[in-house]
């Protein structure tokens, strides 16, 4: 009798399946499986499906060697023959996944794309338990970067499904994987309840069964972790609120983990278009005006670290960055030499509604307002967000993106063209310096070119960093291996890394 | 001869027996001390086995309230008994706790309520209300309660009982939920039957089908009886004794014949002179003056005196108690040793010769064929699926200068008709000619001559002035309405208004809730007379008024009609007072008119059936008249006028219809002896014997 | 007033000493709504006068002051960014009461007409506008006005607006049977027996006459709609961040800890809500006893 | 009455087929659509997917077609499928209704037992201590707002006291049942019955104050009857029949509040759905739901105007 782990999931959207939704994957990690996962230490992929890989043309070519005797949850043998199904249906643009750039580098994914091809040409099995991939050109970190978030599907179930009715299919609410967890049952805006797997490739877990508790909000979650009535609050929702820390810590059952850092980049955006942020001593100017350093000291209670470019990760920052201490004269200052209109107000969108993130853009206003910057903020939802951004109808914002794992997740906010998060800024030398960090996998050269992004990035502040959010954790300590996976683990990557090892954990005897 | 019995009661031999009901010294007030209604001021009397006794008094004077008190039914909060006993069988009803008093209710007292609609609960089948004091009293089954309700309605009169034990009482008339009322109270064999006004809300012929039928019950059952009433002419015929309250203090109490014959307190006398006499002569009525009494005076002196020709300084600073006159009959009067044998009608009374001075037979007002109906429309689409007759062929005139009055039962069309002549309801037929212009289809300037020629003093004194209005508006809005004279000018007329009907010039800035009824009344008036009409409506417009200011405005009415030279169409249902004021007489029934004549000889010689059972039905203030007259009662309620009967419309209820009745509508007759006055009556049978 | 003034000074002068004087009077007697109007007032007051009253502006934040308890500096203590609470309440008070005010004066203003047209005319324009009071009582409201506010943004404007918009199908339906009711009184037949012309009758006869239920239905709906604006910022769709409302300052304290161990935080919104939802009702239930001619009737009998 | 209920049912033909309209645009003008929705900043979609999504779900097409189209599924009986996830409107409907129900009923019928019984006890005890703290109590059960209630709630209840779950419609993984179902529901349906047990009270004691002025109340003391039977069966009949009406409007209001009391106690009902299908702009949702709703409001104020026929005999409707 190994128990019930209760994880609070703060997500709705798993009807929908997992080729089109970003918030269904912790599911991912204990039904389906990838070919490989994210090391929950964050720093390499662990073999999953596939036993091992190699590159024999330095990252053109990947030839997976697959686990042998896997079954499928419905005793079906797992082959080739579903990783290839998988791969093509993220890429089918029928299926219209908005993973399906995470294979953009695979051989033949345009002509598949444009309709030229069925199939992605990259793609095929050597033999049974053999796959080979085939990109464009060489890409020697592909599999640590793109692979992750890979499921590999069924092929004999879903491959029964027209791509275009994959999304809404009822196999999405009845998911048959090889994960250490069978699926068991679904009950919408309620609980997903997945059970023990004693086949399992890594060996049976200890647990009996895992229920995800959906919430639609967070206090309902903090409630219910102080009741027990669940286990662990992770990532969701942004973690525990940083008002009810205290209130947690005082409960002997929880361990809670103040500071995770997120790997989250939070920033002031910019409409470049708007020639009033064409100036860069503008966007210098807002970053002195705040003194970011109360904010994180008293509002986030200290969570968060100061940052003043793009990545959160140490290796990828140089050292001699410009760190934009508070200073509000300067500011004042600089606005004057570029001329800065106060009377005009300045449309400022955000999107969290949580009361840390609504107190944060009100102490932003109040620190603006003290030099002349007139923010009226408006807080919005991502339908209408995204609406905004591609009318280009505001002029300043506030926002975060979730890039911890590497560097190079960074581009799309800050590369030339980039859509629809670029906003007009555009500096060839970045370009490079980004391309360079993807071309090799030695970590010194990549270091060297993230550095002097970073840089950039620093000097001409395309957003104005603000700081890299940390997220506090909680979980109760009946389940064992849970909260020390969380206290090893350097940053919280999404949902990715957690579910490792969930074979391990148990109930406290 | 019990009648004799009672009246005996207090000799001597009598005492040791003691009465059924004994109330002593109650005095019941509502309100915070301080600020208090005193509604009930040191009453007394007693009742015996058997005996009936009748509480005449107007509204407000604390009828209600004694008897509600004696049962335990005031709400305390805010009711406060503040003396007295009420000893029924040797116990005090007033302090006998109320789970007690609960098994004396229904089972030893019971009670009939005025408003029999409303004092029925809407949404219980009367078979439930009928046997749930029965089961809760006498223990009975349901199979059994339902017998003896059964037959108690037998005994009332309903037809068909058992059937009708399952219907609500919204299913009934009136007159029938009147019965059904008397039946719940007597279900249990009483030996106290409270009557409070159980027919004031009744049509005239229905109202004589309960008296009589409650004189019969009590007679046969042998209990006794407080019958309460503001008509003295109602109680005259059929009780024994008489209370007469006033500002909640018994003021006078003797046998039936001795208060008639021999009315002592002068509100008593004044009361009696304020009602026409049917037998006597056309004599100006004689009004108590002044407004009702003020109740929230602390009852220290004599509530009278402010109305009191006789009031002298003493009535004014104490309150005379019930002194006996003769044995049975006690005043409370402080002088009714000087003013015994005053005369009922004082000297002042002028005899006034209500012949018509206007020169006869030029019509003012010519209805020729007058019908309004108003559709019923039902079903999914709203078709019109019938029409209510309310007014349904009627043809009349109204000569220069005369009085005519409209009667017949509520719902008969009567204020229909009237109104139709004011351009107020949009005739579906007919011919209406006022001074030979026909105004039936009248609208723009047309209609403003009708305004202004035209109008009309409305029933309800306070629903028809806007509550949020002054009077000086409301009586000059015809006049700003129709834009006659400059404001100054409007403002004179206004003052010469209320003079002319009697109000004091400061009223003016009143609003009408700080009138009395009679005040009220006297707006409409004047409201009606500012535009100087030729011709007014008044449409039953004192039956919402006290007995004592009845007179008030009939002789208001009256001295303006003189002085100003005014024709009227009065529209009421109290025959014994349009007797009194009209020249001439029509009687409605069900959307027709059935006979039109002079007062004269229409009350002489009534020739429709309808007219005859009408007449019969009006009570007299004569005890005497009571045991001689031959009470026409007739059967049935008044019918649907959405489904009026075949042929005459009265036919059902006609003790002289034959087979024709049914089927061919009679023809107006003239059955007149001279030729200057017709007589038209519309009856096959008219003129038989 | 003397009666010569009165006559002088016209109906309006008239009034005062009449009707509304004695609806006044009665007003005054009944002791809650007395006490009702009274605290709004002074609530009303202080809200308008919040600059002279407050030290801090209601957005004025202070990071190293925030979460104080109350105290002899900050009256009501600071919020989670260190803003007066006892200045937000101040100006709080100014948008819940406005959006309160504002909404229902749209809905009465709406509500009135079509119900006085409905009434009026009856017949066909009576059936078509009760299908439009039926089509517009069957929306949940709330739920409209959260589609309705992703449409337009949220704002204090717009929740105003769509509020007002919303609301009147009540107003329109006690008006028409106000008006149902009153055109068969006997003095609106004698007013037109009169010649009175029909704009007359429903200015002088039949307005005065509808308004005191309505007024009564009007403050009672003032409080509802503060509530509802409280409902809507817990949705995010009401009062936008930095400005105060007490709907979204009870919002802010929705957290578990907050309500354990900063009640300063709650409390004055929530209190004030209920206050003043408090004194509107007593309000209007002052107002329904004072003019209801029956009671004023109860005078006279 | 055939009659009557047909002409109602004719005449909510019109006002549905308004409300279609109406719903219609306020769905299709929210800034966004269904496509831009799902678009996080995780999984940046081309312009090119964007334009093939939006023809998949015929957002591409001129919005009367679009109108048309959904129309022409609903006289077909079926609501159009959901943007997110592509099921069946009604059956999405169909399947959370119940829970919604559950909650509302439950809800309603508590407000209106409670309400009553204590507004007819104060209208009983009129001007003494218990009508004096009854009505204060309910002035202020009429002042906090749902989400206030809800969170107090919680608080006392599940966190303090520990007696009743925080959240949920049952304990999650456990076979269903009756009483673990309640449990759940008790929270969330006094965080909505609280406020309109108050407005139910405040009619319930204005109801029987009335009814008690009535001359039948005072016929039915005057024949001795008892105490109980007089109030219940006398009064308390009569005094349901004004609280009919404000038990109909009290319906509207409800789903509103159930939005707000799902999201707090995580009840996945359709108040949860409307909101998720408000944020994914998954208009066929929330246009189902409007449309369900309302006619559940028209169906509940028919069933209101027979129940008023039923209480009270007088009335006939033709
Ligand atoms: N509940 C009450 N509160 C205050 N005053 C009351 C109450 N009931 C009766 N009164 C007052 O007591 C007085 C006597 O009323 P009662 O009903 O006994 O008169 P009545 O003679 O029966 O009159 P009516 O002919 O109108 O029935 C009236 O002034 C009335 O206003
Ligand atoms: N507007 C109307 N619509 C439908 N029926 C009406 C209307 N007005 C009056 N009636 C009906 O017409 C008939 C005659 O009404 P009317 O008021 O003329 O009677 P009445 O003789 O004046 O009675 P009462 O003595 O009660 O005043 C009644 O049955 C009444 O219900
Ligand atoms: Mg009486
Ligand atoms: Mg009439």
């Amino acid at each position: 009798d190994g128990g019930t782990f209760r994880s609070a999931m703060r997500t709705g959207c798993i009807e929908m399946g997992t080729l089109h939704t970003t918030c269904g994957h912790r599911l991912d990690e204990t039904v389906l499986q990838g070919l490989v996962h994210i090391k929950w230490t964050g720093d390499d992929v662990q073999p999953m499906l596939a036993e091992s890989w190699k590159t024999p043309d330095g990252g053109k070519t990947y030839i997976f060697n697959l686990r042998h005797g896997v079954k499928w949850h419905d005793g079906t043998p797992f082959t080739a023959k579903d990783v290839v199904f998988s791969l093509n249906l993220y890429a089918n643009p029928k299926v219209g996944s908005p993973w399906s750039q995470k294979l953009g580098a695979v051989a033949g994914y345009k002509a598949f794309q444009d309709g030229s091809a069925s199939s992605l040409a990259g793609v095929k099995t050597l033999d049974d338990m053999t796959v080979q991939v085939e990109l464009d050109s060489a890409k020697p970190l592909w599999v640590q970067l793109q692979l992750i978030a890979i499921s590999i599907f069924p092929e004999h179930i879903l491959g029964k499904v027209a791509p275009q009715d994959i999304k809404g299919n009822a196999f999405w609410v009845n998911r048959v994987g090889t994960g250490p967890f069978i699926w068991k049952k679904y009950e919408s805006d309620q609980y997903v309840e997945v059970d023990r797997n004693p086949d399992y490739f890594l060996g049976a877990p200890k647990l009996d069964r895992i229920i995800y508790q959906i919430y639609k909000d967070v206090p309902p979650i903090i409630a219910a972790l102080e009741t027990k009535e669940v286990d662990a609050m992770s990532y969701e929702g942004g973690g525990v609120p940083i008002s009810e820390l205290a209130r947690l810590q005082k409960l002997d059952y929880l361990t809670v983990l103040p500071k995770f850092s997120a790997g989250l980049p939070t920033y002031l955006q910019f409409n470049l278009a708007d020639k009033r942020f064409a100036d860069v001593r503008v966007r210098q100017a807002m970053l002195y005006a705040i003194d970011r350093k109360a904010i994180i000291d008293t509002v986030k209670q200290g969570a968060g670290e100061l940052s003043n470019t793009l990545f959160p990760q140490d290796w990828a920052r140089a050292k001699d960055l410009e760190p934009y201490d508070y200073n509000p004269d300067k500011a004042k200052q600089l606005l004057a030499e570029a001329g800065w209109d106060g009377g005009q107000p300045v449309d400022f969108i955000y999107y969290y509604s949580d009361q840390m993130n609504v107190d944060t853009v009100t102490a932003i206003q109040s620190y603006l307002a003290a030099v002349g910057v007139n923010i009226q903020p408006r807080l919005l939802d991502p339908a209408a967000i995204n609406q905004v951004y591609a009318d280009g109808t505001f002029q300043m914002g506030f926002f975060a993106n979730g890039m911890g794992l590497d560097p190079s997740l960074g581009s799309p906010l800050v590369v030339c063209g980039a859509k629809p998060l670029g906003f007009g800024y555009c500096n060839q030398k970045l370009d490079e310096l980004f391309n360079k960090g993807l071309e090799s996998a030695d970590r010194e050269v990549r270091a060297e070119a993230y550095q002097e992004a970073s840089r950039i990035l620093n000097k001409e502040l395309p957003k104005a960093w603000l700081w890299n959010e940390v997220r506090p954790l909680a979980f109760n300590n009946r389940i064992v291996g849970l909260a020390q996976h969380f206290k090893e683990q350097p940053l919280v990557i999404f949902n990715h890394a957690v579910y490792n090892e969930v074979e391990k954990w148990e109930v406290a005897k | 001869m019990r009648r004799t019995d009672t009246l005996t009661r207090d000799r001597p031999e009598m005492v040791g027996q003691g009465p059924l009901l004994s109330v002593q010294g109650l005095s019941v007030e509502f309100g915070p001390s301080g600020n208090s209604v005193y509604a009930v001021n040191d009453v007394s009397f007693d009742l015996a086995e058997g005996e009936s006794l009748a509480i005449v008094g107007e509204s407000g004077s604390g009828k209600s309230v004694t008897v509600q008190t004696l049962m335990g039914l005031i709400r305390k909060p805010p009711g406060r008994v503040t003396s007295g006993r009420a000893l029924f069988r040797g116990r005090d009803l007033l302090t006998i706790p109320d789970s007690e008093l609960r098994h004396i209710r229904g089972r030893d007292i019971a009670m009939i309520f005025q408003d029999p609609m409303s004092s029925l609960n809407p949404v219980l089948t009367i078979g439930l209300q009928l046997t749930e004091a029965l089961r809760e009293h006498q223990g009975l089954s349901e199979k059994q309660a339902e017998r003896q309700a059964l037959d108690m309605l037998d005994l009332v009169g309903i037809a068909n009982a058992a059937q009708r034990m399952q219907a609500f009482p919204h299913q009934f008339s009136g007159g029938q939920l009147q019965r059904i009322g008397i039946a719940m109270a007597l279900v249990c064999k009483p030996s106290i039957l409270i009557a409070d006004e159980p027919t004031t809300a009744l049509d005239v012929t229905i109202q004589a089908q309960i008296v009589e039928l409650v004189a019969r019950l009590q007679k046969e059952l042998g209990m006794a009886i407080i019958w309460i009433s503001h008509d003295l002419s109602l109680v005259a015929g059929f009780v024994e004794r008489v209370a007469v309250m006033y500002a909640g203090s018994l003021v006078e109490t003797a046998p039936v014949e001795r208060l008639f014959a021999a009315p002592t307190h002068p509100y008593t006398i004044g009361l009696l002179n304020s009602i026409p006499s049917l037998t006597a002569a056309n004599t100006r009525l004689v009004p108590i003056k002044g407004a009702p009494p003020n109740v929230m005076l602390p009852p220290t002196f004599c509530a009278f005196a402010p109305r009191c020709d006789h009031a002298v300084s003493r009535c004014r600073e104490a309150k005379p108690v019930l002194e006996p006159v003769v044995s049975g009959h006690a005043a409370a009067c402080w002088r009714w040793r000087e003013l015994h044998g005053v005369s009922r009608v004082p000297a002042a009374a002028v005899a006034t010769d209500r012949a018509s001075k206007a020169a006869p037979n030029e019509p003012l007002l010519t209805v020729f064929g007058l019908k309004v109906h108003f559709p019923i429309r039902r079903g999914v689409l709203r078709r019109q699926v019938g029409a209510v007759r309310a007014v349904d062929g009627v043809s009349f005139e109204v000569l220069r200068g005369e009085t005519l009055a409209l009667v017949g039962e509520s719902g008969c069309g009567k204020s229909t008709t009237g109104r139709a002549v004011l351009g107020l309801e949009r005739p579906s037929e007919g011919e209406i000619r006022f001074e030979g212009k026909d105004y039936a289809d009248a609208s723009g300037e047309r209609a403003k001559e009708r305004r202004r020629d035209m109008q009309m003093v409305f029933q309800n004194p306070f629903g028809s002035l806007n509550p949020r209005m002054t009077v000086g508006r409301i009586i000059g809005e015809g006049l700003r309405a129709q834009k006659i004279g400059t404001r100054a000018s409007r403002e004179a007329r206004v003052s010469e208004l209320l003079a002319l009907v009697g109000l004091r010039e400061p009223l003016r800035d009143r609003y009408p809730f700080e009138l009395s009824g009679g005040q009220r009344q006297r707006v409409g008036i004047a409201r009606a007379l500012a535009g100087s009409p030729k011709f007014i409506i008044a449409d039953e417009p004192i039956s919402a008024l006290d007995v004592s200011i009845q007179a008030q405005i009939v002789n208001l009415l009256d001295d303006l009609k003189a002085r100003l030279g005014l024709t009227y169409l009065f529209i009421g249902h109290d025959l014994s007072m349009i007797r009194y004021l009209s020249d001439r007489v029509a009687v409605m029934y069900l959307g027709r008119i059935v006979e039109t004549g002079t007062t004269a000889s229409v009350f002489g010689t009534p020739m429709h059936p309808y007219t005859r059972a009408l007449l019969s039905a009006i009570p007299v203030p004569d005890p005497k008249a009571g045991g001689t007259r031959r009470r026409i009662v007739l059967g049935g309620g008044v019918p649907d006028p959405s489904k009026p009967p075949s042929g005459c419309h009265f036919h059902p209820r006609c003790p002289k219809a034959t087979e024709i009745c049914a089927r061919v509508a009679p023809e107006p007759r003239d059955f007149s002896s001279s030729n200057a006055a017709q007589h038209i009556v519309t009856c096959h049978h008219a003129g038989e014997a | 007033m003397t009666d010569a003034t009165a006559i002088d000074a016209g109906i309006a002068a008239g009034a005062s000493r009449g009707l509304w004087g004695e609806a006044a009077r009665r007003f005054l007697h009944h002791r809650l709504a007395t006490i009702g109007l009274v605290v709004l007032a002074i609530i009303v007051l202080a809200c308008i006068f919040a600059p002279l009253i407050a030290h801090y502006g209601p957005n004025d934040i202070d990071l190293r002051g925030r979460n104080q308890p109350p105290g002899g500096v900050h009256w009501l203590g600071t919020d989670g960014t260190g803003r007066d609470i006892f200045a937000r309440i101040l100006y709080g008070g100014r948008i819940s009461l406005t959006v309160g005010f504002v909404a229902v004066s749209i809905s009465a203003a709406i509500g009135i007409f079509i119900g006085a047209v409905a009434g009026y005319f009856g017949g066909k324009v009576d059936l078509f506008l009760m299908g439009l009071i039926d089509m517009v009582l069957t929306f949940p409201r709330l739920v409209i006005i959260i589609a309705f506010v992703a449409v337009v943004g949220p704002s204090i404007l717009n929740t105003m607006l769509v509020i007002g918009l919303l609301s009147w199908p009540s107003i329109a339906r006690l008006t028409r049977g106000e008006i149902l009711s009153l055109r068969n009184q006997e003095f609106i037949l004698a007013a037109r027996s009169l010649g009175t012309s029909p704009s007359v009758i429903i200015l002088e006869h039949i307005l005065p006459n509808v308004l005191s239920p309505i007024l009564v239905a009007i403050t009672l709906d003032v409080a509802t709609v503060i509530l509802l604006e409280a409902s809507l910022s817990f949705l995010g769709l009401g009062a936008q961040a930095p400005a105060a409302s007490w709907g979204n300052m009870l919002r802010d304290a929705r957290t578990l800890s907050i309500l354990e161990s900063q009640p300063w935080m709650w409390i004055p919104p929530g209190a004030m809500i209920a206050v003043a939802v408090l004194s509107i009702n007593f309000v209007g239930d002052g107002l329904r006893d004072a003019l209801d001619p029956q009671h004023i009737m109860g005078q006279g009998k | 009455m055939l009659s009557y209920l047909l002409r109602k049912l004719l005449l909510g033909v019109p006002v549905l087929f308004g409300v279609t309209i109406i719903v219609f645009a306020i769905a299709h003008a929210m800034p966004g659509d269904a496509v831009l929705a799902m678009i996080t900043a995780e999984a940046p979609s081309s312009e090119e997917l964007i334009a093939m999504r939006r023809g998949e779900l015929g957002l591409d097409q001129p919005l009367y077609i679009q109108y048309l189209n959904w129309i022409g599924e609903i006289l077909h009986g079926n609501l159009g499928r959901s943007f997110v996830n592509g099921r069946g409107v009604a059956a999405i409907i169909g399947e959370r209704l119940p829970m919604t129900l559950e909650l509302m009923g439950v809800a309603l019928l508590a407000a209106f037992v409670i309400g009553t019984t204590l507004g007819v006890i104060s209208a009983l005890r009129q001007y003494r201590l218990t009508d004096y703290s009854l009505t204060l109590g309910g002035f202020v059960g009429v002042s906090i707002p749902d989400f206030f209630m809800g969170l107090l709630l919680v608080y006392v209840f599940a966190l303090e006291l520990r007696w009743l779950p925080s959240s949920g419609i049952s304990t999650a993984g456990d076979s269903f049942s009756i009483a673990d179902n309640l449990r759940h529901l008790i929270l969330p349906a006094a965080a909505l019955a609280l406020f309109r047990a108050a407005i139910f009270m405040r009619y319930a004691r204005a109801g029987m104050l009335e009814v008690l002025n009535q001359s039948y109340m005072r016929t039915a003391k005057a024949k001795g009857l008892r105490p109980s039977i007089i109030v219940l069966r006398h009064g308390l009949r009569n005094a349901l029949i004004p609280l009919v009406t404000v038990f109909g409007l009290a319906l509207p209001t409800l789903f509103g509040g159930s939005v707000v009391i799902e999201t707090i106690f995580q009840w996945p009902g359709i108040g949860l759905m409307f909101i998720d299908a408000v944020v994914n702009r998954d208009s066929p949702v929330i246009m189902g739901y409007v449309l369900i709703t309302a006619i559940i409001v028209m169906l509940a104020n028919l069933a209101t105007d027979l129940a008023y026929s039923v209480l009270d005999p007088r009335v006939s409707y033709d």
